[in-house]
């Protein structure tokens, strides 16, 4: 069989680094790794940037479908361009396998038997910052957040797990998005009080207000500063010196074990010296999934192949043992890591520090609760 | 108030941020006549006419047309009671020909013309009385040149074909002939002669032997006051102007 | 904006053809008529749709800025939110396609009104800044306001049953839907710039002051033109937003309208089908190469320099002064 | 202890002095701004790509070749003022007979480009540009923490703008450039070498730029995006102090500043519109805006 | 009668050593061909005018003289160097100034600064007293916006500073339009008063009565060519053939 899979991310813009060339590797090193050639699997890869843009992400993905034989779509971090795919995926009965993106709905009320939603999502963010911080003494909170829709969401889920935990919201403050000077709303959030400061942004404004946090003094003030959404790539570009204390949820740390180091060096001599994201990681975990599926099938029916990805058990070097929910929920172990001190750090990439670890059956928005039409 | 005057300006005022460029003139125009408006540079020629067209809005003084208070219109509505100007720089729509600028003024007697879900072939019928009102300015052989290429004695003549094609009842020239050589003088000169039958006529012009062929009436300004009004000969021997403009040297 | 060749003054001495159209031009729309008809079997439709949908915007923004001679800078608010309105209008209020794109038209026409009676005040590149600070307003709006959905946009739009009968599920059908929008959207342009009131808008651009002295209140003029850019983007970025079931932020962003201007510059502003060109050889490019990331914006950079350096006319400004024929 | 709609005092002041930090890098680069078109009459936009230049070129020196911070602030706008001189004689000489609306496209193009080549070199995450010993920790001056790399923003610009509205404004030089702006012709037939003035004054604007985008390195991400969206903003700065003012640029830059700073208090959502809100109105009751000379 | 001291020199050719020698100069502007071969010369501290219609192509020899039209070609000789090849600033610097018809008074520049704007381009130029004792009206009005001055103050401000810059050769393009006729006769006493400090003068004008009263020679231009020469002492014998060329 010849299976045409398309990495369909952002070259070019604020996530180029966290799920670029990066997941193309990746998702190549799976079929490599699967030795898909010699089971008769004939696997090509294509890939292209959507920009970030919901417009141009929907257009590629049509035209694959529709005209260049595409089966499957890999990665397509920003949520908004992964839910144009998931709707046009089901449109097309395709598979798309999101290991990008963070919305929760992409398995709630958005949910589509043609996806699985890999690597993370803004409920498992929420959660395994907000409960993991306040078991930890941090029980009052104060919320930096992007005045957009993806900001609003993480705010709201985090504040409904601090509340569910035992800890207290002090207040929020919403930034324009994008923003560049974070200053005006980080002395708000350090007036409030608050032991944690929630950063509910992604990409450059996380970047940015965590490097202005540290010019400001607010963990070294005593309050712990909690990005809801960041990557292993967004420390290395903040630096140890600024970034040091913070503390975020991640589902994949290079450093883990064996398995993933020695997929992780394989991986840096390909991606310009990077270590793999947690998306990136997915990229690869969920395209050998599939591969599996397809073997195991031996034909590539979306249906099919979905049905067996769902049935069959997961196992993969970089997340262990896992299982795919009916809504296409990917479980698996989220982890809370500290991010090291300078001197703490080995060198390059050495980073995170585990604060704790999160079992797949808690890390996931429970079933029941997204609203998921296909699990009625 | 004066059954003969068709425009009149009361206490008419214009200052430019605590510069009083006109000062309180009272300015009547009688119908029918060539009124000239002379004076030194900086007397507030330009200014005042820019106020009676209502390019500029005054800051005091009232301006009254055909009866009517006009002083708080809009320049688009003046021209539409039939009070209409030129340029000081010649005021011709370049890229087209000198037929379609006269059809320009002549669309406006069909109303607004905002309907532009019609062909413009509905304009082709204006086309012969485009082209007579060129005649009547000596510009029938340039009727499919570009305004832009015409020379510049001819571009003031278009210029005033399309002003005529309104069919005004007062016209306000600003130094028709500022710039322009003899022949052409004479030739205008000779046009606004022959278009005051039935039309009034107000004109800021330097050149005196023009104002004293051409006018009726002269009003004198300087700096920013009236400093003499009356024909020709009377004014032209007043001593106050003959300091302020004329000079001992002219004559 | 006066080039030294203006196309539009060239159209006087042209042989004019049967629909009151010079010959040639009616030659050109046939052509490009029976190329549309056969251009889904050839091409990927929803390819061709969005080329559609960019060059009836292009051409709308030209309408303002070749032929009104007024450069918005924030033509994306028209577009965008027509987009907005008739996506939501399809999907949550369930009108039928054609009903919501009215609906999304006549919001961008209440929109361009709104904002065209303040912009048109104003000259040159104050307008230019006006309306795009307009738009950034409304790309604000849009950012955070509930029903577009913020940066996730308005997705899964039905493309529904045209008049509640014809099914436009299929790109073949829905495209000739789409079709009969783009050739009635500039055909309209076409008659707006050649009837009286196209005359009127000229003699505007040509010299102000002068027609204002002829007795033109020009003002309306210009907000007429503006409206009718602003309704007529509008008319595209609905069907857009039919097309690709999606309303989203890109269409209100700032760089939208820097888009329309390239595609209008390249093509040939002031020229009745350089929009087109133009529109055709953007999306061609940003369809194709979006493989290769950052050398896009690279290539498109490098197009907007050439074009403004080299030939400033546009593609087909270039061509007519060659045939020397307005096109 | 009194309280302003609810706000105490001092969160107040710490706001306005934000605003005013925020307001130097408006102020200098709508002067760049200013400056460029007052004589050039080219509307700039590449001068977000060359505000993005001085960060990279504030990293480069540090990472390639260990050069730090202090050298960087004087090192970096000359070559930037350099790169946009090249730009000026090879390319943007070529427009000035024309409508402002080419050199617009032309520098959008140029913007383009510059911003195109970074990404694909430098990726988006941004690079990290530890700040100088100098310029880390801070005071407390009671009613906020103000870190003294933000200080020093506010000094430095304070400086580079009055310096360049000295020249401009009393200095002979600056009346050639006045002069210039109106009637290059008539200039140059007095014999100054106006194509020399004016390569000059473009360099000077996009140092200016350069220079801005130094003091942004420690304090942002060092990122080829930095400019994009600023420079929108600071366009609107400079269409509400009148183009080309050079006074009314640097009033305005600061002014709106401390503006967006209150609105970050009062109505954060709002911060983000309030300039393009104040811009709409300023120009619809003063046209050319408000110290522009009126044409 | 405006009272000027005419100091009466010799006929047709210049007398004095040439300072200025135009040879077959031609002009474009863009591709329109404005000057055919423009000749004339001018001696040391003489006043010549150039008389014509309009568009003869007066105001364009002046400006090809100043290097400020932008294709020429032709011979034109300052004090022996060829000029036609340099940039206008280089033309200045040899000490040509030129006062142009619109007068080009800078609005951004105060009444002081349009008069100090002109760099010295060699010794020997008036001081700033000696233009005001020549123009006492610029005095007042130091501090004012350069165009707010009235049109005759703007013409005086436009001849003023280029007196300041030691420029021996001074290129006066209509001095006289638009200004009301006291006005005119102020600016005719002045160039008489230049000529006695030692300027060269080359006067465009469209008035002869009043070149009439300072000249010593008129060259009368037309269709871009200098068609006659007539020395301002045999004016009255030619009076005729004049109002032929201007079409009086
Ligand atoms: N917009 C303005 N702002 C300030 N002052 C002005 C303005 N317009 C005109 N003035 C001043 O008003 C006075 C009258 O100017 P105006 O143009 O009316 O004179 P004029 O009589 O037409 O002179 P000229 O014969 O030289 O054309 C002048 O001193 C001028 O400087
Ligand atoms: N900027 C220009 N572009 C094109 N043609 C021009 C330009 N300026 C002048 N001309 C043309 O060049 C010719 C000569 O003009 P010039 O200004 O030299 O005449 P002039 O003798 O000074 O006339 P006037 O008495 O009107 O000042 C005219 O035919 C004129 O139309
Ligand atoms: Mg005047
Ligand atoms: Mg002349």
């Amino acid at each position: 069989t010849d299976v045409k899979i398309g990495v369909l991310n952002d070259r070019s813009g604020i996530y180029a680094d966290i799920a670029g060339e990066g997941s193309v590797i990746a998702a190549q090193m799976a079929a490599e790794d699967f030795k898909a050639a010699d089971k008769g699997i004939n696997v090509s890869i294509v890939s292209a940037d959507h920009q970030n843009k919901p417009d141009v992400g929907s257009n590629i993905a049509r035209q694959w479908y529709d005209t260049e034989n595409v089966d499957v779509i890999a990665d397509v971090p920003t949520s908004s361009v992964a839910l144009a795919v998931n709707e046009i995926t089901k449109e097309k009965n395709k598979i798309f396998l999101a290991s990008g993106p963070a919305s929760s709905d992409l398995t709630g009320k958005a949910c589509s038997p043609n996806t699985v939603h890999w690597t993370y999502d803004t409920w498992a963010l929420a959660n395994g910052t907000g409960s993991a911080m306040v078991a930890q003494g941090g029980d009052s909170w104060f919320f930096v957040t992007a005045d957009y829709a993806f900001g609003h969401a993480l705010e709201r889920d985090t504040s409904a797990v601090v509340e569910a935990s035992g800890g207290k919201v002090l207040g929020a403050v919403r930034h324009p998005f994008p923003g560049q000077d974070f200053s005006s709303f980080l002395l708000q959030a350090q007036g409030s009080g608050a032991k944690v400061v929630g950063l509910a942004n992604a990409g450059g404004d996380t970047i940015n207000a965590v490097k202005q946090a540290s010019e400001f003094g607010i963990t070294q003030g005593g309050q712990a500063l909690a990005a809801l959404l960041m990557f292993i790539n967004d420390v290395h570009a903040l630096g140890l010196d600024v970034a040091q204390g913070l503390v975020l949820t991640g589902a994949f740390y290079w450093d883990k074990n064996d398995q993933t180091r020695e997929f992780s060096a394989r991986f840096q001599e390909r991606n310009a010296g990077q270590k793999p994201s947690m998306i990136e990681a997915g990229v690869y975990a969920s395209v050998l999934h599939y591969l599996k599926a397809v073997e195991a099938v031996g034909d590539k029916d979306a249906a099919k192949v979905m049905a067996k990805m769902k049935e069959m058990p997961t196992d993969d070097p970089l997340f262990g043992k896992g299982t795919i929910r009916a809504d296409g929920r990917k479980l698996h172990e989220m982890y809370l890591f500290r991010v090291k001190k300078p001197d703490q750090s080995k060198g390059p990439w050495d980073y995170f520090e585990t604060v704790a670890t999160i079992p797949a059956d808690k890390a996931f928005r429970p079933l029941a609760d997204g609203g998921c039409p296909l699990v009625k | 108030m004066n059954s003969g005057a068709i425009l009149e300006a009361a206490g008419l005022t214009k200052e430019f941020g605590g510069f009083v460029a006109v000062n309180n003139v009272n300015l009547t125009v009688e119908r029918g006549s060539i009124h000239a408006l002379i004076g030194p540079n900086g007397a507030g020629k330009t200014t005042l006419f820019n106020l009676l067209t209502k390019f500029l809005q005054p800051t005091r003084g009232a301006i009254r047309y055909q009866g009517r208070d006009i002083t708080r219109m809009q320049p688009a509505d003046i021209a539409r009671l039939g009070l209409v100007r030129s340029f000081q720089i010649s005021a011709v729509f370049p890229h087209m020909t000198a037929l379609e600028n006269v059809r320009i003024a002549l669309q406006r007697r069909r109303g607004d013309s905002f309907d532009f879900w019609r062909s413009e072939k509905v304009l082709s019928k204006l086309n012969s009385e485009g082209a007579a009102l060129l005649a009547d300015v000596g510009l029938t052989e340039f009727s499919d040149i570009r305004a832009s290429d015409l020379p510049y004695g001819r571009k003031r003549a278009l210029e005033i074909a399309t002003t005529l094609a309104l069919n005004p009842e007062m016209l306000l020239l600003d130094e028709p002939m500022a710039g322009m050589a003899q022949e052409d003088i004479e030739r205008i000169s000779a046009l606004i002669r022959r278009i005051s039958k039935n039309r009034t006529i107000l004109m800021v012009e330097h050149n005196l032997s023009v104002v004293a062929s051409l006018s009726n009436r002269i009003t004198v300004l300087a700096r920013g006051k009236v400093l003499a009004e009356g024909d020709y000969a009377a004014v032209s021997k007043d001593p106050r102007v003959i300091e302020a403009y004329i000079g001992a040297g002219h004559g | 904006m006066t080039t030294d060749t203006n196309p539009i003054a060239m159209a006087a001495i042209t042989s004019v053809g049967a629909a009151g159209m010079p010959r040639h031009h009616f030659a050109i729309f046939a052509a490009l008529f029976v190329f549309l008809i056969a251009a889904p079997f050839l091409l990927y439709p929803i390819f061709v749709m969005k080329v559609l949908c960019f060059a009836l915007f292009a051409c709308a923004f030209n309408l303002l800025l070749g032929y009104g001679g007024l450069l918005s800078f924030g033509h994306a608010a028209y577009f965008g939110m027509a987009s907005y309105v008739s996506a939501h209008a399809a999907k949550v209020w369930g009108l039928t396609p054609e009903l919501a794109i009215i609906a999304g038209t006549l919001v961008a026409a209440v929109l361009g009104l709104a904002i065209g009676s303040l912009a048109i005040r104003r000259h040159g590149i104050y307008f230019a800044m006006v309306t795009l600070a307009f738009a950034q307003m409304i790309y604000f709006f849009s950012l955070q306001a509930a029903f577009t959905g913020g940066e996730d946009g308005i997705q899964a739009v039905p493309r529904g049953h045209l008049f509640g009968l014809i099914d436009l599920r299929s790109s073949e059908v829905l495209y000739f839907f789409v079709l009969a929008i783009f050739f009635a959207g500039i055909l309209l342009i076409y008659r707006i710039i050649h009837s009286p009131f196209g005359q009127v808008l000229k003699a505007i651009r040509e010299n102000e002051p002068r027609a204002i002295s002829l007795g033109y209140r020009v003002n309306r003029y210009k907000l007429a033109v503006f409206v009718l850019s602003a309704t007529l983007a509008g008319v595209a970025g609905a069907t857009k937003a039919i097309v690709f079931q999606l309303a989203s932020l890109t269409d209100v962003y700032w760089t939208m309208s820097g888009e329309v201007v390239l595609m209008t510059l390249l093509g040939g502003m002031g020229t009745v089908f350089g929009p087109i060109v133009g529109a055709a050889v953007i999306v061609t490019m940003q369809n194709y190469l979006a493989t290769f990331g950052d050398w896009v914006t690279i290539g498109q950079g490098i197009i907007f320099v050439v074009a403004v350096l080299l030939f400033r006319e546009g593609i087909i400004g270039v061509l007519a002064k060659w045939i020397r024929k307005p096109l | 202890m009194f309280e302003l709609l609810g706000i105490p005092p001092q969160v107040l002041f710490g706001q306005l002095l934000l605003g005013l930090i925020n307001g130097s890098f408006y102020a200098v680069l709508s002067l760049g701004l200013a400056v460029i078109f007052g004589l050039l009459n080219i509307i700039n936009f590449t001068h977000g790509a060359q505000y993005m230049l001085g960060a990279f070129g504030a990293w480069m020196l540090l990472n390639y070749l260990g050069v730090g911070y202090w050298w960087a602030v004087f090192i970096v706008p000359p070559i930037v003022g350099v790169t946009g001189i090249v730009l000026e004689r090879v390319l943007i000489r070529r427009l000035y007979h024309l409508d402002h609306l080419y050199g617009l496209l032309l520098t959008f193009g140029l913007a383009l480009i510059i911003v195109g080549f970074f990404r694909q070199f430098f990726g988006v995450s941004g690079l990290p540009y530890p700040p100088p010993p100098l310029l880390t920790g801070g005071h407390n001056l009671g009613f906020m923490y103000l870190p003294n790399s933000r200080a020093w923003v506010i000094v430095a610009s304070l400086i580079v703008c009055l310096a360049t509205w000295f020249i401009i404004e009393k200095t002979r030089l600056g009346a050639y450039l006045r002069a210039a702006t109106e009637n290059p012709v008539m200039v140059g037939a007095f014999g100054i070498n106006v194509p020399l003035l004016v390569t000059l004054t473009y360099g000077f604007g996009v140092a200016l730029a350069g220079f801005a985008g130094v003091l942004a390195a420690p304090i942002y991400a060092v990122n080829p995006n930095m400019g994009a969206d600023l420079i929108i903003v600071v366009f609107a700065v400079v269409v509400i102090g009148g183009m080309g003012s050079i006074l009314g640029s640097i009033l305005t830059g600061f002014g709106l500043g401390l503006i967006e700073g209150l609105t970050r208090v009062f109505y954060p959502e709002g911060s983000a519109v309030v300039i393009f809100v104040i811009m709409a109105l300023v120009l619809l009751v003063k046209p050319a805006g408000l110290f522009g000379r009126s044409v | 009668m405006v009272e000027v001291e005419l100091t009466s020199r010799p006929a047709a050719a210049p007398s004095a050593r040439p300072l200025l020698r135009v040879d077959g100069l031609q002009g474009w502007y863009g591709e329109s061909h404005v000057l055919h071969g423009v000749s004339f010369e001018v001696g040391e501290g003489e006043v010549v005018t150039l008389l014509g219609r309009n568009g003869a192509g007066k105001t364009t020899t002046l400006k090809a003289v100043m290097g400020i039209l932008s294709r020429r070609s032709g011979s034109v000789t300052y004090d022996g160097r060829e000029t036609i090849k340099l940039p206008s600033r280089l033309i200045a610097q040899m000490g040509i100034a030129y006062c142009p018809e619109e007068r080009a008074i800078f609005s951004s520049l105060s009444v002081e600064e349009n008069l100090m704007l002109p760099p010295q381009v060699r010794p020997g130029g008036l001081s700033v007293e000696q233009i005001f004792e020549l123009f006492p009206n610029l005095k007042e009005r130091l501090s004012s916006q350069g165009t707010k001055l009235s049109g005759g103050e703007q013409q005086m401000l436009a001849i003023g500073r280029i007196l300041r810059t030691g420029s021996k050769l001074l290129l006066l393009d209509e001095p006289t339009e638009g200004l009301a006729p006291v006005i005119v006769q102020q600016i005719g006493r002045t160039i008489a008063r230049l000529k006695e400090e030692g300027f060269t003068i080359v006067l465009v004008e469209q008035n002869f009565h009043f070149a009439a009263l300072v000249a010593d020679r008129h060259y009368v231009v037309e269709q871009g060519r200098v068609i006659d020469t007539i020395p301002n002492d045999e004016l009255d014998a030619n009076i005729d053939k004049l109002h032929a060329y201007l079409g009086v």
